[in-house]
């Protein structure tokens, strides 16, 4: 188990209701992370629309979990 | 320089930031909240981002981009908040020697800026309902029931 | 509007011509007198038109572009008179509901007033020689001694 | 002969020396026109890298003249 911290932005935080929370975890990737997470909170997209950042940068769906690591999942973007 | 602003944007003092004596060609991109997307008609956005890896990821573009083109400036800054029609959403500004440069590299700043910065946009249809842009799944729209709207080009 | 103006350009102002509600994009060029064309120091320079022809001519490009590319307003402003370094000399507005356009457009434009609309530079190197661009004959150099400049990009 | 109003610009204006004059001439076209004063003045541009203006209208270097008409001749253009 470890603890991860999540925030959410745009469809995601409006699927789960709130913008961030800390949770135990036996997720080992981001991939794993996020399947735990639709699960539980029924998020529509799916995860191969879903970019993952840990720590403020960009890092693989299948990259090690650490304790402590700060978590975004990314859903599409849309700027401009 | 890539900012994501939480207050309104200024035009004119973003541009003060260009000025420079090598340069002959300014080419600057505005992005702006308009009355319409695919037919349905919106009347406001919202736009939210993930400012720190927004920022950095900005940085990236505006670095990858003087590494493409002969250009000598390039600023690019986001707003996040909510938008009223005929905001202005985002400014990119460019100056190089040259005409071309400017113009490609001003263009290839907004495209990748939309593509990969983590920016988020959710319309507001005259109708009452929502989407967030590109978030639709399988046909069935991810927002409070209007049709899929498809990836926006603004 | 296409429009040859003997007073400063003020973008600012220039802008506030082209808000729509339809339009999500608006791309801008403006050329500066940079210090410099092709590797000669550059001090100043004139621009002069035929003014009667040259609006005549601006219009049917901005009649044109509207006509190749879906856009919403196209402004273009041309100053003449002696300008110093990092003076605006023309600028260039286009808005669009999608942003390709804006682009294609802008660049149309400035594309064809600068291979069409009777306006001239002369350049006023740093030696204190000068040269009308693009009218060296043969070689030899139309202004008063420095070497041929090729045609100008800004 | 007709009479035809000259204006000049650029690098004309400077190789003539005066930015207008009104002179006869027995030129029936632009064409002939400007080799005529291209023979007087020493203008530098051969005739092929000029165009023609007549009342404020472009027009082939063939086109007749007309007693009273406008002309301007039109080096090389380098706006922006």
């Amino acid at each position: 188990m470890i603890t991860v911290h999540l925030e959410y932005f745009a469809i995601l935080r409006e699927q789960r209701g709130l913008a961030r929370e800390t949770l135990a975890t036996t997720a080992a990737t981001p991939a794993e992370l996020y399947a735990e997470l639709r699960a539980r909170h029924g998020f529509t997209l799916p995860r191969d629309r879903v970019r993952a950042a840990v720590n403020d940068e960009f890092v693989a769906a299948t990259a090690p979990l650490r304790e402590g690591d700060r978590v975004v999942f990314i859903p599409p973007v849309a700027g401009g | 320089m890539f900012k994501i602003s939480t207050a309104p944007l200024d035009p004119a003092a973003l541009a003060r930031m260009l000025p420079d004596a090598r340069a002959g060609a300014c080419v600057t991109f505005e992005g702006w909240v308009r009355d319409h997307n695919d037919g349905h008609p919106v009347r406001s956005l919202d736009y939210e981002a993930y400012a720190p890896l927004a920022e950095k990821e900005g940085a990236r573009i505006l670095a990858e981009t003087r590494g493409k083109f002969p250009i000598i400036g390039a600023v690019c800054v986001h707003r996040v908040g909510a938008l009223a029609l005929g905001d202005l959403a985002v400014w990119v500004g460019v100056t190089a020697a040259h005409r071309g440069a400017a113009f490609d590299a001003c263009r290839h700043i907004i495209d990748e800026a939309k593509s990969r910065v983590p920016i988020w946009k959710k319309e507001n249809y005259a109708d009452g309902a929502t989407a967030w842009i590109n978030c639709a799944t399988r046909g069935e729209h991810a927002g409070a029931g209007v049709p899929p709207a498809p990836p926006s080009e603004a």
